[in-house]
């Protein structure tokens, strides 16, 4: 039986699941250095994963798919900075707004746009090819599992060390941090509150963009009304699981998306799919009770209304 | 000559206030230079203006004979002004090196260069006698340090007129005098400071001028050495006032409160209290001093039951409350006067009203059943306003619009209306000024003579001279002496506050 | 220009008119008219639609109808809101109230007017359960409810699924769902615009209620006080660990509540995954927020958001519109009233600082 | 969106109700295909209402009924609860419901039901001379019952080639099971992962994912309700045909002469269900199907159809077996 659940296909498959989360959520937690409530990963994933396809197929480039599905992301983050940012709206109220936002608009536009209704697939729409880095694929079990996958997952695996050395290494990233803990103080010392808000909040629209144009353009090649189905969700939980902070959220992305995959194997294997289905969550749940002693200060974070 | 910063004409409204009133300031080169005045006198609004923070209605700013327009902290950072905020402009989660450089971060290969960091602020710090460690968190520093980063922030900015506003309200006599010393080491390296302060003898002691604000006007402008504090309280006020008065003598009566060995545990584990035992009897007042960090905050949670003792036993006119939570512990008979009159004492959000009825709000006289009865919320709060004089347009509006000096009557008015045995008063006074602490010093006496016990937490020396009964001194965790007011002075005080004698007893 | 004419009216039109909620409305109404009109639409005919089709006929039935559940929802967020306890799980609390409503409407014999007063305290009872579980992760396992809360409903819907597929199901059918709630046990309908729910006089007695407790009572002072500074609460006596499960009690009660109504008043069978469709849950989120978590607006704003949602299908039907149009309304709607937008040029929100910045900052 | 301003006063007015958005299901496009057919043919008007969850369904099909059209066509199970109970409040208002019929019908609700499981028998079929592996699965959207009458019956026909054959099914689940092609994607993989070299995609809108895995990983598919094989030429043998399209505009034709019963069953023998193998030799020679390439399956799948139409072969109703 565990030959047939524990293969590198289980682990291409979480890899694969992860991507999109991990993308969201390393966005989500560049807001929350910077003092920013963002839980709109999900419209903006799904709003990424339309303009992707939608770009991909005007040009036919996958190229132009991402650059429309940052686009698209930025555009909508950009509603959320100005509301919580320059009028000091409630990110809460904000971001679930976008959400609707984002689903209505990309399922008013599918049909105005393409004349189809619930799903978009053509042959036009040029996906993501996988790219098998050399020598390093050939790595048994990790090679393929990791080195022979789309950009965006190098992308989104490179983020990790990247944002961890912008965070705690450069200036820009402890201006962010400072920002988002005591604006005041940051603004007294010329650092503007305003621009590092901003900031955090179209990089983080970008990233799940990016999640997005991951989701329709890599991990499948079409579009699906609604098809970020949750994982903008999964993103934010996976930001305060991981503490905001880079490796944090990576193992909560991949802790999740190993739970949704081996779920899926499990169901092959006779387990419910009510079961399997609430896997991820309920590791999740457990994964929060283990580490609980680490979000007390998240507390006060989040009961802060 | 040239001033070194010269103000005309600052006018800046608020809302129903007028907050700086054609305010004329001239501030030399390489002096130091007092502002003092009342609360709400609109110090801190001057040298928000001074600083950028927001911009006047009116007037102009000089800077070394030129005029200057500053749209932001920036500017003013970048014309060689310095400023030390009332409130403290620091990232708790920060070191103390990443405080200092922010913004002005040392690079190397588009990294910050963090032991360059580090080296630049030991040496700034070891040049002007600032004693800190760089590497420390911020957050686990205690206040007197906290003052000392700021300073270093203003430094390593290279400021040549730092601006102090209330720098000694949170120091101990043996902190303020190292900053004091701070100051006039700057002022003879050619730097000049502005010093906000309410303590008239520290204006004497180390100003060369003072200016004295009222009701958003400068009033005076003084030269130190020719004026004396009571000319200066006249300015202030427009009445002379008395200080100088010693707590009548008074029989203290039955225990009130019996702590024994408590210990408090604090966030690493490490003791913050050590097995405390004192008692406070009804007709006194017991005041603790202590340098601030020395687990005094932690003591007073503790009896109040906002944080959990560790071992040890609180009994509360003899009952047993070493377990009771805060609500069972206030019906006990214990009121609360906290330190932190903006983050505990009042909701900022909510109105003056709802503010006064915090702690009252389960009593029998304004409740029936859950239900509230609105004619007698509406006496009470009515009666407290009136009685302690709180200056407040409407009782509906919001408490934040209130001065620090009315927000405090707000607290102590509702603490003191419990009428219970034993009041606890954490730093009644602090950033008060003189009329307010009169004030608050006359309830605190009215208080004690009715009967009542006073535990009193206090940096200002001064007030646990003139007030208590008895001084229990605390360092580390540990009560390491019981004094006499009638027989110690402040020195003396101060050594026991700094494990001084702990030293002369080794040596 | 616009200032003069603006004097000439009373002062209590012009606050209306330079209201942002006002404001908000032109403004999504205007973008959701352009957008018609860019796609090819008459944004007239649109509007005119959806203005009849949500308060005429069957329409106007089926807005009263609806706001029964976003009004719920409303109501149970904003009870957690107040105190400044973010709960994401009104969907879980919902689901898994409305299958224990259910289980009772189903199989608990008796008449109506026992069986449905049963089957809403079931309901409750349940919701109220699973509204507890997020409170005690917090005051037991500091686990913030914002977080487990929104785990939960998941959950909640895989253990609805869970047991409506392996316990309940009905093999008549060809769906997973419980069999139908018999005719005795479902809400009754008042003779009243061609019959509205009963449960809408539920939903106006604890308006009603909730308005006296939130203004007058002990409670609701002591939850607005925590949810406006949790340390002073604690330090006035008020026992924040207790209050916040009692909130997360009365939440999942509402939300079971709801669940329930929405079985035996509306859909008479519990479907595997058809009570979360609607997103009552989240749009009843959206009007407490709207409305400031106070009661009357929320009665309000439920009505005006069902008028929506209601009136936006009437123009799909008639205008060819798609009702993601109304959708796109109303997150509009949302968004700027969020941002305060009011008419009124160059008003800026105060920059008043937050609790937890002077708290943190204090005066140390 | 009808095109009621042109059309003859004289003609029969249909309205058709759905109870999900059309986008995620082939199948309510076709009843939509259907409704229209019959309105143009007999110079009519017809509009559709689309519904998105449970409380716009009521809305809808009320609002249906104050227009009081000939017919209101509904869709689906989910609508039979309301179908019944509007049926009976209305009784002069004519209904037909697809998919699904109450226990009683009234007189003027007219059901219209299909036995999808026949068809999806002859993919069995199929697949159980294809698979080399003798592991077959399935990926569904959901775990109801009415799905079973596609995957238990693809499995019966395969193993009813060879009983050795071992089928897996999977569900797609989660918050979007209809529109998730990225999770539907990862459950084919995982049923692939298994050795399963044949499976049908039984996902409406989720389809494409299940058919991006197949080119990916090289297995076959099959897919539902319409000619699929386009999506992925070579990749998809053959599709589970419902013409739901067909039984609405018999059924409209009948209910608007009165000749309507109050059930019609469409099975292969009815030709409202039923595979490509079945069409004629050359549209299944345009259908990109990969059973094109067998034609001694498709003579094999023949045989089996007229067996179950003549009764030799029982294909029995997971649903109500
Ligand atoms: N942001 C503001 N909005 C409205 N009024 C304000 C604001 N800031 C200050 N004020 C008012 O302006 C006046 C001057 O305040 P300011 O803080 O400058 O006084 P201060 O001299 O620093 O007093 P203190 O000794 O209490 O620190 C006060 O009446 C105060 O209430
Ligand atoms: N939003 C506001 N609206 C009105 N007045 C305000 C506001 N914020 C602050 N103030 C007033 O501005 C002044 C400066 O605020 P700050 O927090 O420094 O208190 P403070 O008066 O200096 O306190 P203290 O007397 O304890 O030193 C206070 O008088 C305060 O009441
Ligand atoms: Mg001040
Ligand atoms: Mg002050």
């Amino acid at each position: 039986m565990f030959e047939q659940i524990l293969d590198a296909a289980l682990f291409d498959s979480a890899t694969r699941a992860m991507i999109p989360i991990l993308l969201a959520a390393l966005g989500g937690m560049i807001c929350e250095r910077a003092g920013v409530f963002q839980i709109a990963l999900e419209g903006i994933m799904l709003a990424g994963a339309f303009a992707a396809v939608a770009g991909s197929y005007l040009a036919i480039s996958w190229t132009l798919g991402v650059v429309f599905g940052i686009a698209a992301g930025m555009l909508i983050s950009l509603a959320l900075a100005y509301g919580t940012v320059t009028r000091r709206g409630d990110p809460i109220v904000l971001g679930i707004a976008l959400n609707l936002l984002a689903m209505g608009l990309t399922g008013f536009l599918l049909p105005q746009l393409f004349d189809v209704r619930g799903v978009f697939q053509h042959p036009r729409i040029d996906g993501l090819d996988r790219i098998a880095i050399p020598v390093l694929s050939d790595i048994p079990w990790v090679g393929p599992v990791l080195f022979d996958n789309t950009i965006l997952t190098y992308v989104a695996l490179l983020l990790v060390p990247g944002l961890w050395v912008l965070l705690f290494r450069t200036a820009i990233g402890l201006r962010l941090r400072g920002v988002g803990e005591r604006p005041l103080a940051a603004e007294t010392l010329g650092v503007s509150p305003t621009v590092y808000k901003y900031g955090a909040v179209l990089a983080s629209g970008a990233l799940a963009g990016l999640a997005g144009a991951q989701l329709s353009l890599g991990n499948v090649v079409q579009f699906a009304e609604n098809m970020s189905s949750g994982r903008g969700w999964v993103a934010v939980v996976a930001v305060m699981l991981g503490r905001a902070h880079p490796v944090g959220v990576l193992a909560a992305a991949a802790l999740f998306a190993l739970a949704e995959a081996l779920g899926f194997r499990f169901q092959g294997n006779g387990l419910p799919v009510q079961i399997t289905d609430a896997l991820p969550f309920v590791v999740t749940l457990l994964a929060l009770i283990i580490a609980r002693k680490r979000f007390a200060r998240l507390l006060d974070l989040t009961t802060a209304a | 000559m040239t001033f070194e910063l010269e103000l005309r004409g600052i006018t800046k409204r608020y809302p129903g206030v007028l907050a700086n009133d054609a305010v004329d300031l001239a501030v030399r080169p390489a002096e130091i230079h007092a502002i003092v005045g009342e609360n709400g006198a609109g110090k801190t609004t001057l040298m928000s203006l001074l600083y950028g923070l927001f911009p006047p209605d009116e007037g102009d700013i000089f800077i070394r004979g030129e005029r200057v327009e500053f749209s932001s902290a920036l500017d003013a950072i970048a014309a060689g002004l310095g400023m030390v905020h009332q409130s403290f402009k620091l990232f708790p989660t920060l070191s103390v090196a990443e405080n200092v450089v922010f913004r002005q971060e040392p690079r190397r290969r588009g990294l910050i260069d963090r032991v360059a960091a580090v080296a630049r602020v030991r040496d700034l710090a070891d040049r002007y006698g600032l004693a800190v460690d760089p590497e420390a968190a911020v957050e686990d520093l205690p206040v007197g340090v906290l003052q000392r980063v700021e300073i270093l922030k203003a430094l390593y900015r290279d400021a040549q007129v730092l601006i102090l506003d209330e720098p000694t309200a949170v120091l101990t006599p043996q902190e303020r005098d190292q900053l004091f010393e701070v100051i006039r080491r700057l002022r003879d390296a050619g730097r000049t400071v502005i010093f906000i302060t309410h303590k008239l003898g520290e204006v004497m002691a180390i100003s060369d001028r003072v200016t004295v604000l009222r009701n958003g006007r400068a009033v005076a402008d003084l030269v130190t050495a020719e004026t004396d504090p009571a000319e200066i309280t006249l300015h202030m006020t427009g009445r002379a006032v008395d200080l100088d008065r010693r707590a009548p003598e008074h029989q203290p009566d039955q225990a009130v409160l019996e702590v024994e060995n408590l210990t408090v545990l604090g966030g690493h584990g490490r003791a913050v209290v050590k097995d405390a035992g004192f008692q406070v009897r009804s007709g006194e007042i017991v005041g603790i001093a202590g340098v601030a960090g020395n687990g005094q905050s932690e003591l007073i949670e503790a009896l109040c039951g906002l944080t959990e003792a560790d071992t040890g036993a609180v009994m509360l006119s003899g009952r047993d409350i070493t377990t009771a939570d805060v609500a069972g512990r206030r019906a006990a008979g214990l009121a609360y006067i906290p330190e932190d009159r903006y983050g505990v004492g009042t909701i900022r959000r909510a109105s003056v009203s709802e503010n006064l009825l915090i702690g009252h709000h389960r009593e029998e006289t304004v409740q029936r059943r859950g239900w509230f009865d609105r004619g007698a919320v509406a006496r009470l709060t009515r009666r407290l306003v009136e009685v302690f004089d709180i200056k407040t347009g409407s009782v509906s509006g919001p408490v934040s619009t209130l001065s620090g000096g009315n927000l405090q009557k707000v607290v102590v008015a509702r603490e003191m209306e419990h009428r219970t045995p034993l009041l606890i008063a954490e730093q009644p006074t602090r950033g008060l000024d003189i009329g307010a602490i009169e004030f608050v010093h006359s309830q605190l006496i009215r208080y004690r003579d009715q009967g009542g016990a006073v535990l009193m937490v206090s940096a200002e020396l001064s007030e646990i001279l003139a007030l208590s009964t008895r001084i229990l001194v605390m360092f580390e965790g540990s009560i390491v002496a019981t004094l006499d007011p009638r027989t110690v002075d402040e020195p003396e005080v101060g050594l026991y506050m700094t494990g001084a004698h702990l030293e002369a007893a080794v040596a | 220009m616009l200032e003069r004419v603006l004097n000439g009216v009373g002062d209590m039109s012009r606050r209306a008119v330079r209201s942002p909620v006002t404001f908000s409305l032109l403004f999504a109404f205007a973008l959701a008219a352009a957008i018609v009109a860019v796609t090819g639409g008459d944004p007239l005919a649109a509007g005119g639609e959806m203005f009849t089709g949500a308060v005429t006929g069957s329409g106007l039935r089926n807005t009263l109808g609806r706001s029964v559940p976003i009004i719920g929802m409303a109501l149970a967020v904003s009870i957690a809101f107040r105190s400044g306890i973010i709960n994401l799980g009104g969907e879980g609390q919902m689901v898994i109230g409305g299958l224990a409503g259910t289980i009772v409407a189903i199989y608990v014999p008796g008449p109506g007017y026992v069986i449905v007063p049963l089957a809403m305290l079931a309901g409750a009872v349940v919701g109220a359960v699973w509204g507890l579980l997020p409170a005690y992760g917090q005051t037991w396992l500091r686990l913030p409810i914002l977080i487990t809360s929104l785990l939960l409903n998941y959950v909640a819907r895989a253990i609805t699924g869970y047991l409506v597929r392996f316990q309940l199901l009905d093999d008549a059918v060809t769906l997973t769902s419980t069999r139908q709630v018999p005719e005795t046990a479902r809400m009754p309908k008042m003779p009243i615009f061609g019959g509205v729910s009963l449960s809408l006089i539920l939903v106006i007695v604890l308006v009603a209620l909730l308005w006296m407790v939130y203004t007058r009572s002990v409670a609701g002072y002591e939850s607005q006080m925590t949810g406006f500074n949790m340390r002073s609460a604690r330090y006035g006596g008020i026992d924040v660990e207790q209050r916040t499960v009692q909130v997360m009690v009365v939440a999942g009660a509402i939300g079971g509540l709801i669940g329930t109504h929405l079985i035996i008043g509306e859909a008479l069978r519990f479907i595997d995954g058809e009570l979360v469709l609607a997103g009552f849950a989240w749009t009843g989120l959206l009007v407490s927020l709207l409305a400031v978590n106070r009661p009357i607006p929320i009665f309000i704003t439920g009505m005006f958001f069902s008028a929506l949602q209601i009136g936006g299908l009437a123009m799909q039907r008639n205008a060819g519109v798609s009702w993601r149009l109304s959708q796109v309304l109303q997150a509009v709607v949302i968004v700027a009233v969020a941002c305060r937008l009011a008419i009124r040029r160059g008003e800026r929100p105060s920059t008043e600082v937050s609790d937890a910045e002077s708290a943190a900052v204090g005066e140390v | 969106g009808g095109d009621d301003e042109e059309a003859a006063p004289e003609g029969p007015s249909l309205i058709y109700v759905t109870p999900n958005p059309i986008g995620v299901n082939k199948f309510l496009e076709l009843g939509q295909v259907g409704t229209q057919r019959v309105a143009e043919e007999l110079g009519g008007t017809w509009k559709t209402f689309e519904s998105t969850n449970d409380s716009d369904r009521r809305a809808n099909i009320e609002a249906a009924i104050d227009e009081a059209p000939d017919i209101v066509v509904l869709t689906t199970f989910t609508l039979v609860e309301l179908a019944d109970e509007l049926s009976k409040a209305t009784p002069d208002q004519k209904f037909i419901l697809i998919d699904a019929c109450p226990d009683e019908p009234a007189a003027n609700l007219h059901c219209g039901v299909f036995r999808e499981h026949e068809g999806a028998y002859l993919l069995g079929i199929m697949a159980g001379r294809l698979s080399e592996a003798k592991e077959i699965g399935s990926v569904v959207a959901l775990d109801i019952p009415f799905l079973h009458r596609w995957s238990d019956s693809f499995a019966l026909g395969a193993q009813s080639i060879d009983p050795s054959i071992n089928d897996t099914q999977v569900f797609i689940g989660g918050d979007n099971p209809f529109s998730d092609p990225a999770r539907a994607k990862e459950q084919a993989l995982a049923v692939a992962a298994r050795g399963a070299d044949h499976i049908f995609a039984v996902g409406a809108g989720s389809n494409g994912g299940i058919f991006e895995a197949a080119v990916q990983e090289g297995f076959l598919s099959y897919g539902v309700d319409v000619n699929q094989c386009p999506e992925a030429p070579g990749h998809i043998v053959d599709n589970n045909m419902k013409l739901v399209d067909v039984l609405v505009e018999q059924l409209a034709k009948q209910v608007l002469d009165g000749t309507a019963g109050p059930v019609v069953a469409f099975g292969l023998a009815e030709g409202g269900t039923g595979v490509m193998a079945l069409e004629s030799d050359e549209a299944l020679a345009d259908s990109q199907c990969v059973i094109a390439d067998h034609p001694d399956i498709v003579a094999e799948v023949r045989d089996a159809r007229d067996a179950i139409v003549n009764g030799d072969i029982v294909v029995p109703d997971p649903l109500f077996g």
